[in-house]
């Protein structure tokens, strides 16, 4: 019976490897993108488990507030930074009609 | 699971098990549909009813555990609105592939 | 008056300032104001040697930061090079003016060169080894917007041999300086510095950093490439700087080395006198016969200029009495002496056309002011009586016998020999041979006053050489005031 | 217990999917997946507010970008099939590591800390009773302020990218709703619901789960839905009134922020009177950032292409 | 400001007025520079107030909203934040000075011309909180919007080039936050906050904090560009605009780097083994020569100074081995640390004057091929003095700042008997001579018969004077020498 704060935080921690490992090796920019929100969603998650861990130890009601508040900034954080991320995309691919950076053309 | 069955909350609890087991039956029955229909009207045509149908089911089910109306309200208009969406999606979904097949043959 | 070295330093500073920015046509603010500064300072140095015969000594200490500071002090020595470098540079701001009469970018020629003066001014007063090297540099990075200031292809060559061999020696520097500070703590002139903390090999080790570092401008054998290189530069800047203040700071820098940071006992200890003495013997040697190759005149006097300097350096390796005196005294005849040369060879090519040895049959005769003026700086430089050049050799001469190395006279033997070998045949175009077609005229008083009176004074410190104010006088008197102590 | 083993197990298949699968498309609609199932996560590990904000903007809005992103992309530099991946051993590697790095720390963790308690301690002088939206507005409002900024920022910078030509026209790509149809019908159904629904959750913000982000994000989804039915064009980029509904939120924050120096430091909300400053900061922080996040959305104006 | 309280008016205003700035140049689309104007002068003003209370009442901290550490986040103003913070309010007024010239809006509202200014005043608001902020997750949004706000700036040209560039560029800086805030999430779980201060006291060598120390190292050498990792820099400097390259060379990756300086120096001061410092100032080492061979190599001037930050940067990174780490306080660590910072401060000015300098010649001759630069010192005088005067200061050449770091770097690793650090500078000195001398030599030979659009002498005296300013600091060193030592966590003992 291991304990769901621990469970959760492996989670999340495996899912940091998988969007690190899809952020380094994929070459379609978007998907990079994309593996680039795999792995924040992978780090909050690790983040929230540890917050609950917390909670749970001192017995108070809901889980520790400070990493749900940073948790919900990083999320917006995110998405700014994947919105400008795919118009870059957007406007290289208008501009050179490639969906991948120079030098990974082969 | 028997000593729940006794006096008036087993037998609610036995007609919520009973309709959850339903809609969960509904569910998988579309998911089949999904995976063995040949072409995509008749996917869509199995995902919508089906799901819909189980999600009635379910929303019903958890309605008989809610403690008060309003839970039972939400729960309702829940399920409204999971109709409308899903009709709709299906909609546009069916004219995006008549659109996409008429393409492909021009 | 704790300021006046600053007040020295402001002098060729603030003109260069101001000059950068005044546009082409302010021909009169821009030579009044190099002038007005060159003047000052002329008069600042001359109440200072009256104040330093007397006993004085002026400091000023500049905080650069906890524990490093640029230390500004006026002793005997300072003031030999202080002297030079003042007088001369007044001399040569006439000339420059007369010569770039018409010349483009002149704001910017007049700035780079009060920065050049002004970095040798600091070079002279520094007090500390890091004073030295910020000066040092500075002079380095202030000459070559110079040498290039023709931006053609030969002068930027030039530019490019020069911070090529420029650069790097001032790396070696201050690797020197900081390995020795790092481990002697701050070194000043004024007081000896233990350099026990180091062993044996790393104090050599030091000694030939110094020697490399400060051997390129003092144009040692190995290192002295870009001079003549660098005579691509109008002439004004061949004559000052790569007679007097480029070169003569390298010199200066080793005098300072042996005397103020190792000290004689210890640099025979180290037995790093007779290297470096051997070096500048061959530097002479070497010099006198490359000049003797040379079609060019400025070429010639650029060699020639290799292995005179390198004189000062043998008289100082020497470290007798009589050696360091010859040495000392040789620096100002030879920036005298040299001056003059370059002078008439910056007035035969502007207004003669003439560059190279053969296009001074019969000039004499027909520019006898200029000549005249060649002729008593090459005699000059061969070391006839009653000139400088004479004086220094005897003296050099004499330090050679009295510590010993007998070899010194054969060298000073041989290299008068050789320039007499390259100096006599210009004399004698200059007056024997039958003039050539034009007739051209050398009345231009900007050009001809500079190289006049430095003729005279290559002429007279030889003959008052006797006298106390004489540079002789003043060099003997650093040597038994500072030296043997 | 057993929930959370499966949760977790589907979380990471959906995760591998997301990253290894075969198209862009079919990454994208596993990305989605991937948040609703992370939402659900959220819920077993108590944290409603964070479970709302990743079923919002995680898997809601940013699937949204990315499957327009794919639309507009396959138009602009499709076909040719290609090497999925580079230096596949190297990322592997690194990956690994991290992830073993990872796991190691959090199996050393020492003892829990958390500043649960000293919340608490500070919720009754903080005015709102949610200790989520008292850390977000008013213990590291800081933080909160700069995020509504970097919205901003990320805005500018998309629509930096439009053509020089283009500068001035309406944002995003003009929309193909045929009128009268299933979408335009939707679109005004659902609207009025929505609304009710973005500002209740920014009301309740205050004593339950909700809050200016969670609320903002379901309003600007309404203004996505009525742009693409059609209903009302995207505003010009260059009109006022829309600019001051961009830049409102952070300038409302920072003015109570400056305002704060007269109480005695930048920020400082008096108890007193920290709930109603700390709902007009809502207020205008839900305003900006609905009209930021359905323009991000919107992407650069283009009015050549249309979708 | 409002006078307010006066301790936390005058800090709190050097990232409130900027980032007011940029919400009313969202606003006020065509006058985005008179704004950019207005808050140059009142960050000056404020930095300089600053700067005031700092020298009198020694370190500053400000609590946001009232709540202390570990709940709310502090925001402390010591004498390296505050010069760090004078560097910035320098260049930046320079650059709004020039980027007036170049993204007028006169002939109504351009995309250029409105995009610029909001996102180089929020990169400043960025760029002044990471010098201040001591919360790590608030140094994460700093670190956020900083890498936004440059990208955008890179990408602003909109030509082919710099839109690969930026893209590059984002996904370098991506992974960098991701790994820092990975780092920051395993800390704020193992000790429950996020302030520097109480790391300090709560952290020990157990598991996640070293994790999380080198995740934090890994993410923020991405973000500077340290060796291994700089391939983003050089064409994202070259292909943003003169005056964008003039910010993101002297200032965007000190910022980065600041907050590495912060985590090494003052949350974990002895957590690091020596290997690990070293290991760091190696790869400072290598980006030095690296960065100065491809200097070498390059056709484009811009590239020239782009590859030169690569390589300037790398002498950061000898800080760490000299001063870092080995707990009991070492006599020349004082030394060491100070002249890093000289060094950031005079590679800041110089290089930004070089950036304008470029932008300058760009504006004359339309392209920053060498070939095309010749003979613009008759031409553009002041432009070239002020591209020479930097160069001297990024050699290190005295009288310049450059050279008072350098002797005191040395200085420190003659005394702490680790020479090879001595060798790189001493090296990277002659190769910096090597690179930059291409393009003095160009700029002085003999003018080619080209079109030359006249370049105002107004804007030329930019660059001037930043390289004045440059070359002030290494004579002038005293002062600043002393002010850096206000709040130096270890206050070494005086010896040099």
């Amino acid at each position: 019976m291991i304990d769901p704060a621990l469970l959760y935080g492996l989670t999340g921690a495996a899912v940091v490897g998988l969007g690190l490992y899809g952020f380094l090796s994929l070459r379609h920019l978007l998907r990079r993108v994309l593996a680039f929100n795999v792995v924040g969603s992978g780090i909050f998650l690790m983040f929230g488990a540890a917050g609950y861990r917390g909670a749970v130890a001192e017995g108070t009601a809901g889980a520790d507030p400070v990493p749900q508040a940073l948790i919900i900034t990083g999320i917006v954080v995110a998405l700014a930074a994947t919105a400008l991320a795919v118009g870059l995309i957007l406007a290289h691919a208008r501009a050179t009609g490639r969906r991948t950076l120079p030098e990974d053309d082969t | 699971m028997i000593d729940a069955l006794d006096g008036i909350d087993g037998l609610r609890d036995a007609a919520s098990m009973a309709l959850t087991g339903l809609g969960l039956a509904f569910f998988v029955a579309g998911t089949l549909g999904l995976v063995r229909f040949p072409d995509s009207f008749s996917r869509l045509h199995a995902l919508t009813k089906a799901d819909n149908l189980g999600l009635g089911f379910l929303a019903l089910g958890l309605a008989l555990q809610a403690d008060h109306w309003g839970q039972v309200l939400r729960l309702a208009l829940i399920w409204g609105l999971a109709l409308i969406a899903a009709g709709i999606a299906a909609q546009l979904v069916a004219r995006a592939a008549l659109a996409e097949a008429a393409r492909r043959r021009r | 008056m704790a300021a006046l070295p600053i007040l020295i330093l402001a002098t060729a500073l603030v003109p260069a300032a101001i000059t950068f920015f005044l546009p082409q046509a302010a021909h009169g603010v821009r030579n009044g104001l190099n002038l007005g500064g060159a003047t000052a300072k002329v008069a600042l140095v001359v109440w200072m040697l009256v104040e330093v015969a007397a006993g004085a000594a002026f400091e000023t200490r500049i905080p650069l930061a906890p524990g490093l500071f640029l230390l500004l002090r006026v002793d005997a020595l300072a003031l030999l090079f202080l002297a030079l470098s003042a007088a001369l540079w007044l001399l040569t701001t006439v000339y420059a003016i007369a010569y770039f009469r018409g010349k483009p970018d002149q704001s910017r020629f007049f700035g780079f060169f009060g920065l050049c003066v002004a970095a040798t001014t600091g070079i002279a007063m520094s007090g500390t080894l890091i004073s030295f090297f910020v000066f040092f540099e500075m002079l380095t990075l202030a000459t070559w917007p110079l040498v290039v200031h023709k931006q053609d292809r030969a002068s930027l060559d030039a530019g490019r041999l020069y911070l090529g061999c420029a650069l790097p020696a001032g790396a070696a520097l201050l690797v020197a300086i900081i390995w020795l500070e790092s481990a002697a703590g701050p070194v000043a002139f004024t007081e000896a510095t233990d350099l026990d903390a180091l062993a044996p090999w790393a104090q050599r080790a030091i000694f030939a950093l110094f020697v490399a570092g400060l051997g390129v401008k003092a144009a040692l054998v190995p290192l002295h490439g870009w001079l003549p290189a660098a005579m691509a530069a109008p002439a004004p800047v061949s004559a000052l700087l790569h007679a007097v203040a480029v070169v003569k700071a390298g010199a200066f820098g080793i005098v300072r080395v042996v005397f103020d940071v190792f000290g004689i006992d210890r640099v025979a200890a180290l037995g790093v006198g007779l290297p470096l003495a051997a070096l500048a013997s061959v530097t002479i040697v070497w010099g006198s016969l490359r000049a003797l190759q040379q079609r060019e005149i400025k070429k010639r006097l650029a060699f020639s200029t290799v292995s005179q300097v390198s004189y000062i350096v043998l008289g100082v390796a020497l470290i007798g009495p009589a050696a360091v005196t010859g040495g000392l005294v040789h620096l100002i005849h030879q920036g005298v002496t040299k001056i003059t040369l370059f002078f008439c060879a910056g007035i035969y090519d502007e207004r003669a056309g003439v560059k190279r040895i053969e296009g001074l049959d019969g000039l004499g005769p027909r520019m006898p002011v200029t000549s005249a003026c060649f002729s008593l700086g090459a005699l000059g430089m061969i070391g006839l009586p009653p000139m400088a050049g004479f004086v220094s050799k005897v003296y050099l001469g004499l330090g050679g016998l009295q510590s010993g190395a007998p070899w010194v006279l054969g060298v000073l033997a041989v290299s008068s020999l050789l320039n007499a070998a390259y100096f006599l045949p210009l004399l004698y175009r200059l007056w024997a041979l039958p003039p050539a077609a034009a007739q051209p005229d050398e009345q231009v008083w900007g050009l001809l006053a500079p190289t006049v009176v430095t003729a005279a004074a290559a002429l007279l410190s030889g003959v008052v050489a006797a006298w106390a104010i004489s540079p002789l006088g003043l060099a003997s008197l650093i040597v038994e005031r500072d030296y043997l102590r | 217990m057993l929930l959370d083993v499966i949760l977790c197990g589907m979380i990471l298949a959906v995760a591998l999917a997301a990253v290894s699968g075969l198209g862009v498309f079919r990454a994208v609609v596993f990305f989605v997946v991937h948040g609703v199932l992370v939402s659900m996560a959220w819920l077993r590990l108590d944290a409603v507010d964070v479970a709302l904000a990743e079923a919002a903007i995680g898997a809601g809005l940013t699937g949204v970008l990315l499957l327009s992103a794919v639309a507009r992309l396959e138009r602009l530099a499709g076909g040719g099939a290609w090497r999925q991946r580079v230096n596949v051993l190297p990322a592997g590697l690194a990956a690994a590591g991290v992830t073993g790095a990872l796991m190691w720390a959090f199996l050393g963790l020492p003892q829990p800390a958390g500043l649960g308690a000293e919340v608490a301690a500070a919720l009754p002088r903080a005015g709102v009773e949610n200790p989520v939206t008292a850390v977000l507005l008013n213990f590291r409002g800081w933080d909160t302020l700069l995020e509504s900024v970097v919205l901003l920022a990320a805005l500018v910078g998309v629509w930096a990218l439009t053509a020089d030509d283009d500068w001035g026209a309406r944002a995003g790509v003009a929309q193909h709703a045929a009128p009268g149809g299933v979408l335009e019908g939707f679109g005004r159904v659902l609207p009025p619901l929505g609304l009710m629904v973005g500002v209740y959750l920014v009301w309740a913000g205050a004593a339950g789960p909700g809050g200016a982000f969670q609320g903002g994000t379901v309003l600007a989804a309404v203004a996505l839905l009525l742009a693409m039915a059609g209903l009302a064009p995207a505003p010009r980029v260059g009109a006022p009134a829309l600019r001051l509904a961009l830049v409102a939120g952070p300038a409302v924050f920072l003015g109570v922020g400056v305002a704060g120096l007269a109480w005695g430091g930048f920020l400082r909300l008096p108890p007193d009177i920290a709930k109603p400053l700390i709902l007009t900061i809502e207020a205008a922080l839900t305003l900006s950032i609905a009209v930021t996040l359905a323009l991000l959305v919107l992407g650069r104006p283009e009015p050549g292409d249309g979708a | 400001m409002i006078p307010g309280d006066g301790a936390g008016g005058a800090l709190m205003a050097t990232v409130a007025l900027p980032l007011a700035g940029s919400l009313l140049a969202v606003v006020l689309g065509r006058h985005g520079a008179q704004v950019a104007g207005g808050v140059a002068l009142g960050v000056g003003a404020a930095v300089a107030v600053l700067a005031a209370q700092v020298a009198g009442g020694g370190v500053l901290r400000v609590d946001l909203g009232g709540w202390a550490p570990p709940l709310g986040i502090a925001l402390m103003a010591d004498g390296l934040a505050v010069a760090f913070l004078g560097l910035g309010a320098v260049v930046m007024a320079a650059v709004v000075a020039q980027a007036a010239a170049l993204f007028s809006t006169r002939g109504g509202e351009s995309r250029a011309g409105y995009g610029f200014w909001p996102l180089v005043m929020v990169l400043w608001a960025a760029l002044n909180l990471t010098f201040l902020s001591r919360d790590l997750f608030n140094l994460y949004v700093a670190l956020e919007l900083l890498t936004l706000g440059a990208v955008a700036l890179v990408a602003i040209g909109g030509q082919a080039g710099p839109l690969a560039a930026a893209l590059r560029y984002m996904v370098f800086a991506l992974m960098g936050s991701l790994l820092y805030l990975l780092g920051a999430v395993l800390l704020y779980a193992a000790h429950g906050t996020l302030d520097i201060d109480l790391l300090a006291i709560r952290a020990q060598p157990a598991p996640p904090d070293l994790v999380a120390a080198g995740l934090i190292t890994a993410g923020l050498a991405v973000k500077t560009a340290l060796f291994p990792f700089h391939a983003w820099l050089p064409p994202a400097h070259a292909g943003a605009p003169a005056p964008a390259s003039a910010v993101l060379s002297a200032l965007v990756p000190k910022g980065s780097f600041f907050i590495l300086w912060r985590l090494w120096f003052e949350a974990m001061p002895d957590l690091a083994a020596p290997p690990v410092l070293t290991l760091l100032a190696g790869l400072g080492g290598a980006a030095v020569i690296y960065g100065s061979a491809l200097a070498l190599m390059q056709g484009r001037l811009k590239m020239i100074v782009a590859y030169s930050t690569v390589a300037q940067l790398g002498y950061l990174f000898l800080v760490f081995p000299l001063a870092g780490g080995a707990g009991a306080a070492q006599p020349w660590e004082a030394s060491a640390w100070t002249g890093t910072a000289f060094q950031a401060l005079s590679h800041g000015l110089a290089k930004a004057a070089m950036f304008l300098a470029a932008g300058l010649f760009v504006m004359a001759v339309g392209h920053d091929r060498l070939e095309g630069l010749r003979g613009l010192a008759r031409t553009m005088p002041m432009a070239v003095f002020g591209f020479g005067l930097a160069a001297v200061a990024l050699l290190g050449l005295p009288p310049s700042g450059g050279f008072t770091a350098k002797y005191l770097v040395m200085t420190a690793a003659f005394a702490s008997g680790q020479v090879v650090w001595a060798g790189v500078l001493v090296v990277g000195g002659l190769l910096a001579a090597g690179y930059l001398y291409r393009p003095m030599a160009a700029l002085f030979a003999d003018a080619a018969p080209g079109p030359l659009t006249p370049v105002p002498r107004r804007l030329q005296a930019l660059p001037l004077l930043l390289a004045g300013l440059a070359i002030g600091l290494g004579v002038a060193s005293d002062a600043p020498i002393t002010f850096l030592a206000i709040g130096r966590p270890d206050a070494a003992a005086e010896g040099l």
